[in-house]
C-alpha cells in the first residue's frame, strides 16, 4: 500500500479538477456528495498505508521516501516531489483525511441552498489536497507548497462570501499574515539548504547533529516564525479570530482541526534540528505558547459571538502544542493536536448546527435554552465541552495531562501558566455552553427585531450534519485511548512515533498532576456555573478582554497610521523626488532652452557681438594660452 | 622718410574707419570711407605694392564706392542715424570688448612673433630683366607672372564668383510679375 | 548548410510587418490573417527552435555567422543557449497572442506592422551574438513600442511614449560608448577589432579600472531597461498609458532585455567587475523589490499597480543575478519567463476591465467577483502566480532565486523576502477593493469573461500551472549555460561559487 | 631725426591693419545702417589686404599682392550681391535698420 | 630674396580631366543660363532635369576619376592649388548629389510660389563648384575663394523668395553675418600667410616640417591665425557660438534652398575645416584640439536643447543640423588626435561618412517639409503636421524614417555616420565627448519625437481640414525615394560605403 501513498493527496486533487470542469453541472447537492467521497476515499487509502507502515518494523518506518517526479532541480540543489510516509505524517493524514471527511459531509448540509454550493467544494478539496501535500511532503519545499496552500485555500475560504466587505478583508488578513510567517518558513528553509545542501527532511534530520549550534537555532526560530503565521500563536495569532467570517465548516477544518496545526507538525518535523540549537530557542518556543494560551483563554472569556470563543480557544489550545514543543514532549504535542482535532472540530461543528438552527445567528447573547429544541447538537457539545475542559476520562484530559506534565519538566512557571489556562478554559467552555444551551431562550427577541416572517423556531440540522457530529462526539471521548499513559504500552502514540520524534522522558510522579489538573478544570466549571448559571456572581467581562486587549486594534491603528503613512511617503518620493527629478532633468533642459533662446533674438548686431565675443574667446586661448603662456 | 609716410597714411586710415563708424549720416560714411581707401593705397605705395594701390583706388574708391552712394541715391535711405540711442544696452561694450581684444590680441601676437623666420623662400616682389635690373613694370609682371601660374586657378575661380554676382542680381532685382501677391504675414498661419 | 532557422525567426516577422505595411487598408481581415500567420509561423520556429535545442548542451546552439560590416568587425553572428532560449520560445508565444486576441481598436494595419516589428527587433535582440547586432536591435525595439503607445495608448500617451523613448535612450547612449570602447580595447587581444561577443568575452582581460567603467556603461543601460530602482520612473507611465498588447509585450518581453542583457553582456563580458559592482547591484534591486512594492500598495490605477509589481518583480531578478550562484541565476532566467506570463496575463486581464468599463480607477470598481466570477477566477489564478504561491509559475523563479542567493547575499535576501509578503499586500488589497463586495451601479453590468478571451487567457493559465508544477525541463536547458557562465566567472575573477558543505560543522 | 632714423617695421603694419580690423568689427556691431553695415565689412577687408601686402613685403613674396587681386573681387561681388539684396529689402521697406529685420528669431 | 627670370610665361599645367566634374557644373550653370536667356521659358521640368542630369553627369565623371586615383594614387591639380583625391572626389559625389537631390525638390516648389526659372539652378551648380573646391583645396586663398562662391550663391538663393519678406531678411542676416566671418577667415588666411610665408598647404608644412618654430610665441601669428580660420570654418558650420544666423536663415530661406544649404554648405565646410586642420595645420593639432572639442561639446548640447523649445519644424531641424554639426566636430576632434600621423585614424572618414549621409538625410527631410509647407511656403509649424499620417501616410512615413535615421536609430544610416564618428572618438580615448554627443543625441531625439507625433499622433484641428492639401509632386516623389532608399540601404548594409569613405 505504501506505493500509493501519493494516491493520498492525489484523490481531493481530483476532486479539485473534476468541481472545477464539472462542478456546476453537478450542483447542489452532488458536488458536495462527490468531494466528500473523494477526501473520504482518501482516507481509506490512508488507513491502508497506516497499516502497511504499522506491518513494518520500528526502522523501516521512517525512510519511506516515494518520489513522484523531479520539481525543482538546479546544481546543488535537488527537490523532488516526493512523499514521506512516516508515523507523524500519517498520523496526520488520518486525522486530516478522517476529520476532512466528516466536515466536507457536514458542509453538504451546511451549505445547502447556497448559491456557489460547488465553489464551495471546489475550495475544501483543494484545501484536503494542500494540506496532505503539507504534511505528506518529503522536504521542506514540498511542505512549503501545501503549506502556501492551505493559505491560499484558507484566504478564498475565508472570503467565500465576498459580498460582504468583513469576510474579505478577514480573507486578505489571514493570507498576508500567514506570508510574515511563510517569510520565517522560507529562512529556515535557505538556512537549511545553506547548511546542509538539502530540503529533504531525512537530510536535515540526519545532518542535525553536525550543524553548528547557531545554524540549528537559526532554523528552528525561522521555521518557529513560520509556525506562529499558520499555527496563530503571538504576535501573529490576529487573523485566526477574524478568520471566524469564513463559513463553519471552514472554521472547524481550516482553523481548528488541520491547517493551524501545521506549524506545530513543522516543529515536530524537524524536532532533531531542534534539539541541537541552542537551549533557549525551544525555551522561546515554549514561553510564547504558554503566554499565547494564557492570552487568548483570558480574551476567551469576554466574547459573545459563539465562534469567536472557539477561535481564541483553537488560538489558546495552540499554545499548548507549543508550550509542548518547547518542552522537548513532541508526542504530547501531537497528541493534543490529535484530540484537539476530534473536539475542536466537533465544537465548531456544533456551533456550525446551532448557528444553523437559529438561522445565521452568532451572537450568544441571542441564543440559549437550545438543548431541547437540538438534543443531538447538544449532547455532541456537551462531549466536546468536557473533553476540552480537561475531564476524565475525555480525549482533552489526558493530552493536556501529558503537556502540563511536560511544562512542569521544563519549568513550573510555565506549569503553572498552563494550570491557569486549563481553568481559564473550562470556565470559558463552560460559559459558553451555559449561554447557548441553558438559561431562557433569547432569540425570540433577536428575530423580532429583525422583523422576521413565518416560523422561526430554532431546528435540529439534518443528518448529514448530525452525523458528523456524533462520530466526532464518540472520537472526542474516547480519543485519549490511542496514548494512555499508564504504562509504555498503552503510550501507542508515543511508541509509534518514536522513531520519528523521540521520546520525552519524564520522572516527575504522573497521578499528583493530573488531580491538580482536573481539580483547576472543575474548579473553572464549577465557577462558570456559579456565575451565569446559578448568577451567585456577577459576571466580570471587561471591556478590554473583549478587545483583546486591543491588540488588534493598535496593530490596525498602526497599520493605518504610521504605516500608512510611511507607504504614501514612498510613493510621495517616488512620484515627486525620483520622478521628480527626471522630470526635473526634462525642465532644465526646457529652461535653459527659454534662456538661449533670448539671445536668439532675431537681431543681426546680437548675433554679431556673440560671434565676436566667440573670436574674441578664440584668440585669447590661441594667442594667450598657447602662444604666449 | 617712410615713418612720416606711415604716420600720415595710418591717419588717414585711422581716420576714415572712425569717420565710418562715427557719421551719421551714409554719405559721410561712404566719404570717410574714401579717405581710408586712400589711405591704404599709400601705405600700398610704401609696401612697394604700387600696381595694387592704384587698382586699390580704381576699384574700392572708384567703382564700391561709387556703388554705395549710387544705392543711397537711389534709395532715398540717407536720413541720419541717430547714434545716441542704442537699443541694446549691452551691445556697445561688448563691441568696445570686442575690438579692444581683437586689437589687442592681434597686435600682442604680431609682437611676439615679429622674430619669427619661415622655412620657405618668397618668389620676389619684381620680375628683374634679364641681367638682374629692375624693371620699370617689375612689380606688374610679377603679379601678372603669379597670378597666371600659381595662382591661375584663384583666378579663374574669380570669374565663377562674377557669374554669381551676376545672377544674383538678376535674380533679386527682378520685380514680382503683376497680380502676385507677396507673403507677408509674418505670423505663420499654422506656425 | 544548416537551414538558418535564427536568422528566419527573426526576418519572418519583418516579412509579415512589409506584407501587412504593402496590403491595401480595404481588406482588414487580410492584413489581420497574414500579421497573425506571420506571427504563427515565427512562434513555429521558436517552438521549433526549442525542440531542436539540446538540452545539458551549455554552448550556443543553431549559430550562424555572416559577414556584415567587416570593416568594423561586425558580423550577423546569432545563437541560442539556455539563457536565451525561453526568452525566444516567450516571445514567439507571446505575439500571436497578442496579435490574436488584443484588439487595437483602430488602424489595424499600421498596428500590426509595429507589431510584427517589434517581434523581430525582441527576437533580434535575445539570439544576437554580436554586441553591434545586439545594440540595433536593443535599440530599435523602442520605435516599434514608441509608436504603439503614441498611437494606440491612451489620455497621456504622447508624454508617456516620449519618456519611455528618451529614458531608455540615455541608457543606451551609454552603452554604444561602452560596446565601441569594448570591442576598441579588446583589440589589444584579439588584434583586430571584432565585436563579436563570444570572441571578446573569450579572450578580452579588461583591467579592472577599465572593465569596471565598461561594465556601468553596459549596466546603466540594462537598468533603465529592466527597470532598476532608481531609474524605474517611465515603467509606470509607460504601462499605464500603453494599449494592452503593448503593455503585455512590455512586461512580457521588453523588460527581459534589461535582465537578459546584464546577465549575457554585463556578467559574461565583465566578470571581474560584475563581481566588483555586486553590493551596490543586489542593494538596489532589493531596494527595488521594496520600493516598487510599496508604490504599488499605494497606487489607485490597477494599471500602474501591475506596473510597479514589475518593478519589484525584476528586482528579484536582478538579485539572482547579481548573487551569482547556480541556483539564483538559473532562477533569474527562469523568472524572466514567468514573470513575462503572468504579468502579461495580468495586463490582459486589466485590459479587459478597461474595455467594459472604461477605467481603470480601483476607487471606481467594486464587486466584480458577483458578477463575473469566471473572469475573477482566472484573475485570481494570474494574481496568485504573481504573488508567487506555490505550484505556479512564478514561485519557482522566485524561490531559487532566494534560495540561491542566500549563500552569497544573505543579508539582502532576508530583506528581499519580506517582498514577498508585500506582493501579497498590494494584490490581494486592490483584488479585494476590485473583485469583492457588492458591485455598485455602475459595475452591476459588468460582462462575464467572453469564449474568446477565455481561449486568449487558457495559454496563459496553462503556462501558469504547468511552469509551476514541472519547471524540470526549462530549468534543464537554463542551467548548464548558466553554469558555464559562472564557470567563466570564476576564471576570470577572483569569484567563487560556494559550494555546500555539509553540514557546516 | 626721428623720422629719418626709425623705419616702421612689418609689425607697425600689422598693428595698423589690426587696428583698422577692430574699428570695422566694432563697426558692424554697433551701426545698424545696413549700408554702413557693409562699409565697416569693407574696412575689416582693407585691414586684411594692409596685412597681406605688409607680409608680402616681409617675405618677399608676390603671392601676398596676388592674393589682395582677389580679396578685391571677392569684396566687389559681395557689394554687388549685397546692395542687391538690400535694395530689395528697402524697396519693400523702406528705411529699414537692421534692427527692424528682426522677424526670424527664437 | 628671389630673383625671376623674365623669359616667357609657363602656366602650371592642367589636368583637364580631373577637373571635369567642376567643368561639367560650370559648363551647365553657363548653358543653363544663356540658353534660358536665348530661348523662351522652357518646359516644365526641363530646367531641373537639365540640372540633374549635370550632377549625374558629375557624379560619373566621378567613378572614374575615383578609379584612376585608386590605381594611380592622388595628386595635386593646376599647381598644386587642388588636391585629387579620393576625399576631394567624396567631397564632389557628395555636394552633387545634393544638386541632384536639391533640384529635385527645387523644381515643384518653384512653379508652386510663381518663381519658375533657370537662376537658382545655374545658381545651385555654381555654389557646388564653390563647395568642390572648397574640399580639394590645397591653398588657402582657393579655399577661401570656394568658400565665397558658396557664400554668395546662397546669399542669393537665400533671399530669392521674393514674395517672401523673410526670405529677404534671412538673406541679409546671411550676407552680413557671412561677410563678417569671412572677413575673419580671409584674416586667418593673411596672419598664417604672414607667419608661414605662403597660403599653399604642401609649403606651409614644408616649412614647419623643417623649420618649427622653436622660441615660444613664435608661432604666435599662426596661432591667431587658426584661430580666425576656425571662427570663418565654424561659421560656415554653424557651431555654437557662431551658429546664431542658421536658425534664421533656415527658417527664412526657401525649403529647397535650405536642403541645399544644410548639405551642401555643411559638406563643403566640413571637408575645408579636415584640410586646413589635418594637411595644412597638424603640428598645431595640439594646441585647436582643445577648441574643437569644446566647440563640438558646446555645439552638441547647445543645438539640440535649443531645439526643445522649437515649433516651427524649419527651425527645429536647423537647430537638429547644429547638433548633427556637433556630431560631426566629434569626428574632427578624434581625426585631430593623429593628425599629421602615418596612420590616419578614422577621425576623417567618419566625417566625410557622416557629410555624406547627412547631406541625403536633410534633403529628404526639408523636401518633405517643402511639400508640408504649402503654397506661400509658411506652413511650417508642427501643426502644419498635424494629421498627416491620416491624409498623406506615404508621405509620413518617408519623413518618420527621416527623422529617425536624424536620431540615430539603428538600421538607418543615421546611426551609421552616429556609430561612425562615436566609433573614432572612443578609438582615441575621446570618451567624455562621445558621451556628451550620445546624450545631447537623446536630447535632439526629443525633438524628432514631437515631429512625429504632430503626423501620426495629434488629432486634427478645426481649421485643419480647410488647409490647401499637401501636394506630393512626381520629382518630389522621386527625391524622397531615393533619399528613404539610401537611408535604410545605408543603414542595413553600410558596409560598401564605409569601405568607400576615404
Amino acid at each position: 500500500m505504501l506505493d500509493v501513498v501519493w494516491l493520498i493527496p492525489a484523490l481531493p486533487l481530483a476532486g479539485f479538477l473534476v468541481i472545477l470542469l464539472f462542478g456546476r453541472k453537478m450542483g447542489d447537492p452532488k458536488a458536495g456528495y462527490f468531494a466528500t467521497a473523494m477526501v473520504g476515499a482518501s482516507f481509506v487509502v490512508t488507513v491502508g498505508v497506516f497499516l502497511d507502515l504499522m506491518s513494518r518494523s520500528a526502522e523501516a518506518r521512517t525512510d519511506q521516501v516515494k518520489t513522484l517526479f523531479s520539481w525543482v532541480t538546479v546544481g546543488s540543489l535537488h527537490i523532488d516531489l516526493a512523499f514521506l510516509a512516516d508515523p507523524l505524517s500519517l498520523t496526520m493524514c488520518l486525522f486530516v483525511t478522517g476529520i476532512g471527511a466528516l466536515i466536507h459531509l457536514y458542509a453538504v448540509g451546511y451549505m445547502h441552498g447556497d448559491p456557489r454550493f460547488s465553489k464551495f467544494f471546489l475550495y475544501l478539496n483543494l484545501f484536503a489536497f494542500s494540506m496532505l501535500m503539507l504534511v505528506l511532503g518529503s522536504n521542506m519545499l514540498v511542505t512549503f507548497l501545501g503549506w502556501e496552500g492551505v493559505g491560499t485555500c484558507s484566504y478564498l475560504l475565508i472570503s467565500f462570501w465576498h459580498e460582504r466587505d468583513s469576510a474579505a478583508t478577514a480573507g486578505k488578513k489571514a493570507f498576508i499574515t500567514n506570508r510574515v510567517g511563510d517569510w520565517g518558513f522560507m529562512m529556515a528553509m535557505f538556512f537549511a539548504f545553506w547548511a546542509v545542501g538539502s530540503l529533504d527532511y531525512l537530510h536535515i534530520n540526519e545532518a542535525a547533529g553536525t550543524l553548528s549550534t547557531t545554524t540549528a537555532t537559526a532554523i528552528a526560530l525561522f521555521a518557529f516564525v513560520g509556525a506562529c503565521g499558520k499555527s496563530a500563536q503571538l504576535p501573529l495569532y490576529l487573523w485566526l479570530p477574524d478568520a471566524m467570517e469564513g463559513p463553519t465548516p471552514v472554521s472547524a477544518l481550516i482553523h481548528a482541526a488541520t491547517m493551524v496545526t501545521a506549524g506545530v507538525y513543522l516543529m515536530c518535523r524537524i524536532s532533531p534540528v531542534l534539539n541541537v540549537a541552542s537551549s533557549y530557542a525551544p525555551t522561546v518556543i515554549a514561553i510564547v505558547g504558554a503566554a499565547t494560551a494564557f492570552y487568548a483563554a483570558m480574551v476567551a472569556l469576554a466574547q459573545n459571538d459563539i465562534k469567536k470563543v472557539l477561535a481564541y480557544s483553537t488560538v489558546s489550545q495552540l499554545g499548548y502544542m507549543f508550550l509542548a514543543v518547547g518542552s522537548g514532549a513532541y508526542t504530547a504535542a501531537i497528541f493534543h493536536m490529535v484530540t484537539h482535532a476530534f473536539f475542536k472540530a466537533l465544537l465548531f461543528l456544533g456551533a456550525g448546527s446551532v448557528i444553523h438552527g437559529v438561522h445565521n445567528e452568532q451572537d450568544m447573547r441571542r441564543m440559549g435554552a437550545l438543548r431541547k429544541l437540538m438534543p443531538i447538537t447538544f449532547g455532541t457539545f456537551i462531549v466536546g465541552w468536557l473533553a476540552i475542559a480537561g475531564v476524565p476520562p475525555f480525549s482533552g484530559f489526558w493530552s493536556k495531562d501529558d503537556i502540563l506534565l511536560a511544562a512542569w519538566d521544563k519549568s513550573p512557571v510555565l506549569w503553572a501558566v498552563g494550570l491557569v489556562t486549563a481553568l481559564l478554559t473550562a470556565f470559558y467552555m463552560t460559559r459558553q455552553v451555559i449561554m447557548v444551551f441553558y438559561g431562557e431562550a433569547r432569540w425570540h427577541d433577536a428575530h423580532e427585531e429583525h422583523g422576521a416572517h413565518g416560523d422561526m423556531e430554532p431546528h435540529e440540522s439534518p443528518w448529514t450534519m448530525a452525523l458528523p457530529l456524533i462520530v466526532l462526539a464518540v472520537l472526542a471521548f474516547a480519543g485519549g485511548i490511542i496514548n494512555l499513559p499508564f504504562k509504555a504500552s498503552t503510550e501507542r502514540l508515543a511508541l509509534w512515533l518514536e522513531p520519528v520524534v523521540g521520546v520525552h522522558d519524564s520522572t516527575t510522579a504522573k497521578v499528583p498532576f493530573a488531580l491538580i489538573a482536573v481539580a483547576g478544570s472543575l474548579i473553572g466549571i464549577g465557577v462558570a456555573f456559579a456565575i451565569y448559571y446559578y448568577k451567585r456572581i456577577k459576571p466580570v467581562e471587561p471591556k478590554i478582554l473583549a478587545d483583546a486587549w486591543g491588540y488588534d486594534r493598535a496593530v490596525s491603528a498602526f497599520m493605518g497610521g504610521p504605516g500608512r503613512a510611511s507607504f504614501d511617503a514612498v510613493a510621495w518620493a517616488d512620484a515627486n523626488i525620483i520622478d521628480g527629478a527626471v522630470k526635473g532633468a526634462g525642465q532644465l533642459v526646457q529652461e535653459s532652452a527659454g534662456q538661449a533662446r533670448k539671445v536668439q533674438s532675431g537681431n543681426v548686431r546680437n548675433y554679431a557681438a556673440a560671434l565676436g565675443i566667440g573670436v574674441v574667446l578664440l584668440l585669447a586661448w590661441f594667442v594667450v594660452f598657447r602662444g604666449m603662456l | 622718410m617712410e615713418l612720416f609716410v606711415f604716420v600720415v597714411a595710418g591717419a588717414m586710415v585711422l581716420g576714415g574707419a572712425v569717420g565710418v563708424i562715427l557719421s551719421k549720416h551714409p554719405v559721410h560714411a561712404a566719404l570717410s570711407l574714401i579717405l581710408t581707401l586712400f589711405g591704404v593705397a599709400v601705405l600700398f605705395v610704401a609696401q612697394e605694392a604700387n600696381f595694387l594701390a592704384a587698382v586699390q583706388v580704381i576699384v574700392y574708391a572708384g567703382a564700391i564706392v561709387v556703388l554705395f552712394l549710387f544705392v543711397i541715391m537711389l534709395l532715398g535711405v540717407d536720413n541720419s542715424e541717430n547714434l545716441r540711442i542704442e537699443p541694446f544696452k549691452v551691445q556697445r561694450p561688448i563691441a568696445a570688448v570686442v575690438g579692444a581684444g581683437l586689437f589687442g590680441l592681434i597686435s600682442a601676437a604680431a609682437i611676439v612673433a615679429r622674430g619669427a623666420k619661415t622655412g620657405l623662400q618668397g618668389s620676389g616682389l619684381e620680375v628683374t630683366g634679364p641681367d638682374g635690373s629692375k624693371l620699370h613694370d617689375g612689380n606688374i609682371k610679377a603679379l601678372a607672372r603669379d597670378l597666371f601660374s600659381d595662382h591661375v586657378l584663384a583666378f579663374e575661380l574669380t570669374s565663377v564668383l562674377l557669374v554669381i554676382a551676376v545672377v544674383g542680381t538678376v535674380l533679386l532685382a527682378r520685380k514680382p510679375r503683376k497680380g502676385e501677391q507677396t507673403v507677408d504675414t509674418g505670423a505663420g498661419a499654422l506656425g | 548548410m544548416q537551414f538558418p532557422i535564427l536568422t528566419m525567426l527573426v526576418l519572418s516577422p519583418v516579412v509579415g510587418a512589409l506584407l501587412v505595411a504593402v496590403i491595401s487598408k480595404r481588406q482588414p481581415d487580410l492584413v489581420k490573417v497574414t500579421a497573425l500567420l506571420s506571427s504563427v509561423l515565427t512562434g513555429g520556429l521558436a517552438l521549433w527552435v526549442l525542440f531542436a535545442f539540446k538540452s545539458h548542451d551549455d554552448g550556443f546552439q543553431f549559430a550562424s555567422q555572416h559577414q556584415w560590416i567587416t570593416t568594423w568587425g561586425i558580423s550577423w553572428h546569432l545563437g541560442v543557449d539556455g539563457i536565451s532560449i525561453f526568452m525566444v520560445v516567450l516571445t514567439g508565444v507571446l505575439f500571436p497572442l497578442v496579435i490574436a486576441g488584443i484588439d487595437p481598436h483602430h488602424d489595424h494595419k499600421r498596428y500590426l506592422s509595429w507589431m510584427l516589428l517589434l517581434e523581430a527587433g525582441v527576437l533580434g535582440s535575445f539570439v544576437s551574438l554580436d554586441l553591434f547586432l545586439f545594440f540595433v536591435f536593443f535599440e530599435i525595439v523602442l520605435v516599434p513600442m514608441y509608436f504603439l503607445i503614441g498611437g494606440w495608448g491612451y489620455d497621456d500617451r504622447v508624454n508617456a511614449a516620449t519618456k519611455f523613448f528618451l529614458f531608455t535612450m540615455v541608457g543606451s547612449a551609454f552603452m554604444l560608448v561602452g560596446i565601441i570602447a569594448t570591442a576598441v580595447i579588446a583589440k589589444a587581444d584579439n588584434g583586430h577589432v571584432t565585436f563579436d561577443l563570444i570572441k571578446i568575452a573569450e579572450s578580452g582581460s579588461f583591467g579592472a579600472g577599465t572593465g569596471r567603467w565598461l561594465f556601468f556603461s553596459f549596466a546603466v543601460a540594462f537598468a533603465v531597461k529592466v527597470p532598476l530602482f532608481p531609474l524605474h520612473t517611465w515603467l509606470p507611465d509607460a504601462h499605464t498609458q500603453a494599449p494592452t498588447g503593448g503593455s503585455v509585450i512590455l512586461a512580457g518581453v521588453m523588460l527581459k532585455l534589461g535582465t537578459y542583457g546584464l546577465l549575457r553582456f554585463g556578467v559574461y563580458l565583465f566578470p571581474e567587475a560584475a563581481v566588483w559592482a555586486r553590493p551596490l547591484m543586489l542593494t538596489l534591486a532589493t531596494i527595488g523589490i521594496l520600493w516598487g512594492a510599496i508604490a504599488a500598495t499605494m497606487q489607485t490605477d490597477l494599471k500602474r499597480l501591475v506596473a510597479y509589481s514589475s518593478v519589484a518583480h525584476l528586482g528579484f531578478i536582478v538579485l539572482g543575478t547579481f548573487a551569482l550562484t547556480s541556483q539564483a541565476i538559473t532562477g533569474g532566467v527562469l523568472q524572466n519567463v514567468n514573470h513575462g506570463i503572468s504579468t502579461g496575463a495580468l495586463f490582459i486581464l486589466v485590459g479587459m476591465i478597461y474595455e467594459r468599463r472604461h477605467t481603470r480607477e480601483i476607487s471606481k470598481l467594486k464587486g466584480l467577483q458577483k458578477v463575473a466570477p469566471v473572469f475573477a477566477g482566472v484573475f485570481t489564478l494570474v494574481m496568485l502566480s504573481s504573488i508567487g504561491v506555490p505550484g505556479l509559475n512564478g514561485f519557482v523563479g522566485e524561490f531559487l532565486i532566494l534560495i540561491g542567493s542566500f549563500a552569497t547575499a544573505r543579508w539582502w535576501v532576508m530583506v528581499a523576502a519580506v517582498g514577498v509578503i508585500l506582493a501579497a499586500l498590494y494584490l490581494l488589497w486592490a483584488y479585494q477593493r476590485v473583485f469583492h463586495g457588492e458591485p455598485d451601479e455602475d459595475n452591476k453590468s459588468f460582462p462575464e469573461l467572453k469564449w474568446k478571451e477565455g481561449m486568449l487567457l487558457l495559454p496563459f493559465a496553462a503556462i501558469i500551472v504547468f511552469a509551476g508544477v514541472y519547471p524540470k525541463p526549462m530549468l534543464d536547458r537554463i542551467q548548464p549555460a548558466v553554469d558555464k557562465l559562472l564557470v567563466h566567472v570564476e576564471q576570470h575573477s577572483d569569484w567563487h561559487v560556494p559550494t555546500v558543505e555539509k553540514g557546516d560543522g | 631725426m626721428i623720422i629719418a632714423t626709425v623705419a616702421p617695421t612689418t609689425t607697425w603694419y600689422l598693428i595698423l591693419a589690426a587696428m583698422l580690423f577692430s574699428i570695422g568689427t566694432v563697426g558692424v556691431l554697433v551701426r545698424r545702417n545696413p549700408l554702413v553695415l557693409f562699409m565697416c565689412i569693407e574696412l575689416m577687408l582693407n585691414a586684411v589686404n594692409l596685412t597681406f601686402v605688409a607680409m608680402a613685403r616681409k617675405l618677399g613674396d608676390i603671392g601676398g599682392q596676388t592674393t589682395v587681386f582677389f580679396v578685391l573681387v571677392v569684396a566687389a561681388a559681395e557689394v554687388v550681391v549685397g546692395l542687391g539684396i538690400i535694395v530689395a529689402i528697402l524697396r519693400r521697406k523702406p528705411n529699414a535698420t537692421t534692427d527692424d529685420l528682426a522677424e526670424l528669431k527664437g | 630674396m628671389g630673383v625671376l627670370a623674365a623669359d616667357t610665361l609657363q602656366g602650371p599645367s592642367v589636368d583637364w580631366f580631373a577637373l571635369s566634374p567642376i567643368f561639367v557644373l560650370l559648363g551647365g550653370a553657363m548653358v543653363l543660363l544663356v540658353a534660358a536667356a536665348l530661348t523662351p521659358r522652357w518646359p516644365k521640368r526641363w530646367y531641373a532635369l537639365f540640372t540633374a542630369k549635370i550632377a549625374v553627369a558629375s557624379v560619373v565623371l566621378c567613378f572614374f576619376l575615383w578609379h584612376r586615383i585608386s590605381t594611380k594614387g592622388p595628386s595635386t591639380l593646376v599647381g598644386d592649388a587642388l588636391h585629387f583625391d579620393k576625399m576631394a572626389i567624396w567631397v564632389t559625389i557628395t555636394i552633387c548629389v545634393a544638386v541632384f537631390l536639391a533640384a529635385l525638390v527645387t523644381d515643384d516648389y518653384l512653379r508652386r510660389e510663381g518663381l519658375d526659372g533657370p537662376e537658382i539652378y545655374a545658381l545651385y551648380m555654381l555654389a557646388a563648384i564653390g563647395g568642390i573646391v572648397m574640399g580639394s583645396a590645397n591653398d588657402l586663398i582657393v579655399m577661401f575663394l570656394g568658400l565665397e562662391i558658396l557664400s554668395i550663391a546662397l546669399y542669393v538663393m537665400a533671399a530669392s523668395h521674393r514674395k517672401r519678406i523673410k526670405s529677404q531678411e534671412a538673406g541679409i542676416k546671411y550676407f552680413v553675418l557671412g561677410g563678417f566671418s569671412s572677413a575673419f577667415f580671409l584674416y586667418g588666411v593673411a596672419l598664417i600667410y604672414g607667419g608661414a610665408g605662403s597660403t599653399n598647404f604642401t609649403k606651409i608644412l614644408l616649412a614647419f616640417n623643417t623649420n618649427v618654430p622653436a622660441q615660444k610665441g613664435h608661432d604666435a601669428l599662426i596661432l591667431a591665425g587658426v584661430a580666425l580660420l576656425i571662427v570663418g570654418l565654424a561659421f560656415k558650420v554653424a557651431a555654437v557660438p557662431f551658429h546664431f544666423w542658421a536658425p534664421d536663415v533656415y527658417e527664412g530661406a526657401p525649403t529647397p534652398v535650405t536642403a541645399f544649404m544644410a548639405s551642401a554648405a555643411k559638406a563643403a565646410a566640413f571637408a575645408a575645416m579636415l584640410r586646413v586642420l589635418l594637411e595644412a595645420l597638424p603640428h598645431w593639432s595640439a594646441d585647436y584640439r582643445p577648441v574643437i572639442w569644446t566647440l563640438g561639446v558646446i555645439t552638441l548640447v547647445g543645438g539640440s536643447v535649443m531645439a526643445v523649445v522649437q515649433t516651427n519644424v524649419k527651425r527645429m531641424l536647423a537647430f537638429s543640423s547644429i547638433s548633427h554639426a556637433g556630431f560631426m566636430l566629434v569626428g574632427v576632434e578624434a581625426a585631430a588626435h593623429t593628425a599629421g600621423l602615418p596612420d590616419a585614424g578614422d577621425g576623417r572618414s567618419a566625417v566625410l561618412l557622416y557629410t555624406m549621409i547627412y547631406a541625403v538625410l536633410v534633403i529628404g527631410t526639408f523636401g518633405v517639409v517643402t511639400a508640408v509647407s504649402r503654397t506661400g511656403d509658411d506652413a511650417t509649424g508642427l501643426a502644419a503636421f498635424r494629421g498627416l499620417g491620416r491624409n498623406r501616410p506615404v508621405l509620413a512615413m518617408a519623413m518618420t524614417v527621416l527623422l529617425l535615421a536624424q536620431a540615430g536609430v539603428p538600421l538607418t544610416s543615421g546611426f551609421i555616420a552616429k556609430f561612425g564618428v562615436i566609433r573614432a572618438a572612443v578609438e582615441v580615448h575621446s570618451y567624455a565627448i562621445a558621451i556628451v554627443a550620445m546624450i545631447a543625441a537623446v536630447i535632439a531625439a526629443y525633438l524628432y519625437l514631437r515631429i512625429m507625433i504632430s503626423m501620426w499622433v495629434s488629432e486634427p484641428e478645426s481649421g485643419d481640414d480647410t488647409r490647401e492639401r499637401v501636394r506630393v509632386p512626381s520629382f518630389l516623389a522621386v527625391a524622397l525615394t531615393l533619399s528613404v532608399g539610401f537611408t535604410l540601404v545605408v543603414g542595413i548594409f553600410p558596409e560598401w560605403l564605409i569601405r568607400l569613405a576615404p
